[in-house]
């Protein structure tokens, strides 16, 4: 059971390989990646930030719940921080149990806790070259870019 | 009057133009720390969107800030 | 879209390659693993045996379905046949979405609607010595051993 | 009397002891084609825990054998 916060690129082989276990039958992952769009803006890249020390404990408390809830063999969450272009792996959820309900169940409790509850922020930098705090937008506006920088 | 170190991340970090500072403040609780600051720096998110976390843990906006106290205001999060 | 069944080792992180878009927002897989224990019989090894046409044709379908039911960018199925040792990966699953619901909910669908559907069967070798085509027990036994070799 | 060619997969083909054969029958369904191989081979399965191939499509255990069709009874399966 371990989270953690991660500058560099996530290697999401050596981390399932952490997880092997001849009692598991069934290991379900899931991976956030960088994507090209967000509400129908174009993307070119993002930079996520954490309040780390909140974070890791946080983390920490969403896999004890999973393993509380959940019959798991075992289970892992790393988290990137840092500028992270189109395609990169911004997260990675990996879980182990001897059967696929419980594997299924908790990977998607597990991701879905880290989005409500991690104290991590994500901008969004667009084609235009205007950025974005998502979440953050005010004046009623939806991840509405908030600052264009100076030519 | 009491001490409180402050640190900023995401929109508030770019707001304040700064990750952290010195507060001393007459206030006794975040909630009103942050409607202080707020008006200050002129933050852009309202106080209900903030939430706040002291000595490295949530806490609620109305509990007791105490003499060096390390003080996070936590903005919308959107990890993942 | 695409299905296959394999006589090799599955090589997932080439497969989740194939799976890169810059759309994707979300990958979720599944892998199943030759675990050391069924209905509490210690287990040493697994032979599948796949009636290869109507795996192919039915394991395409099952993608055609994942696809018109959930909002996906790419899915893809692999099974292993042959003898497999523990800890072996048997079957990898990969669903790519824009949002991670729709790739949750594939990923499921897929494997689920895989283990009910595809002709393929499942032979256990214990560590007694005994084996047991799974789900073929007769009088009344439950993943009982059907056969002792001759010593 | 018509020749099919039958494939025996998995428990079925360790029962009969052989993975393809050509049968004469006067029998006119996969149904009524498994019961007659079960009883001449003692397979174990009984018929309503066998489901149907012909030509690589599973099919209604009802369905009309023809002339060089390729049979094949799918026992329970047991993938992933």
């Amino acid at each position: 059971m371990n989270f953690s916060l991660s500058s560099s690129p996530i290697d999401a082989a050596a981390l399932q390989r952490g997880l092997a276990d001849e009692r598991a039958g069934a290991c379900a992952t899931f991976e956030g990646w960088v994507r090209n769009r967000n509400e129908g803006q174009p993307v070119r890249s993002l930079e996520y930030e954490a309040y780390a020390p909140l974070a890791q404990s946080e983390g920490e408390r969403i896999l004890a719940e999973a393993r509380a809830k959940f019959s798991l063999l075992g289970a892992a969450c790393v988290h990137r921080v840092g500028h992270l272009q189109l395609g990169e792996m911004a997260v990675w959820v990996g879980v182990t149990a001897e059967h696929r309900g419980a594997a299924f169940d908790a990977c998607r409790y597990i991701i879905d806790e880290a989005k409500a509850r991690l104290p991590i922020w994500k901008k969004e930098h667009y084609a235009t070259g205007a950025t974005a705090w998502i979440n953050c937008a005010t004046r009623g506006e939806h991840a509405a870019p908030t600052a264009i920088p100076p030519a | 009057m009491m001490t409180v170190s402050v640190q900023y991340f995401a929109i508030l970090r770019e707001q304040r133009g700064l990750s952290q500072e010195q507060i001393a403040t007459e206030t006794a609780t975040p909630a009103a720390l942050y409607e202080e600051l707020r008006a200050r720096h002129r933050f852009t998110l309202p106080g209900d969107r903030v939430r706040a976390a002291v000595n490295d843990a949530f806490v609620d906006p109305n509990a007791t800030l105490r003499e060096g106290d390390r003080v996070v205001f936590i903005p919308p999060v959107a990890g993942g």
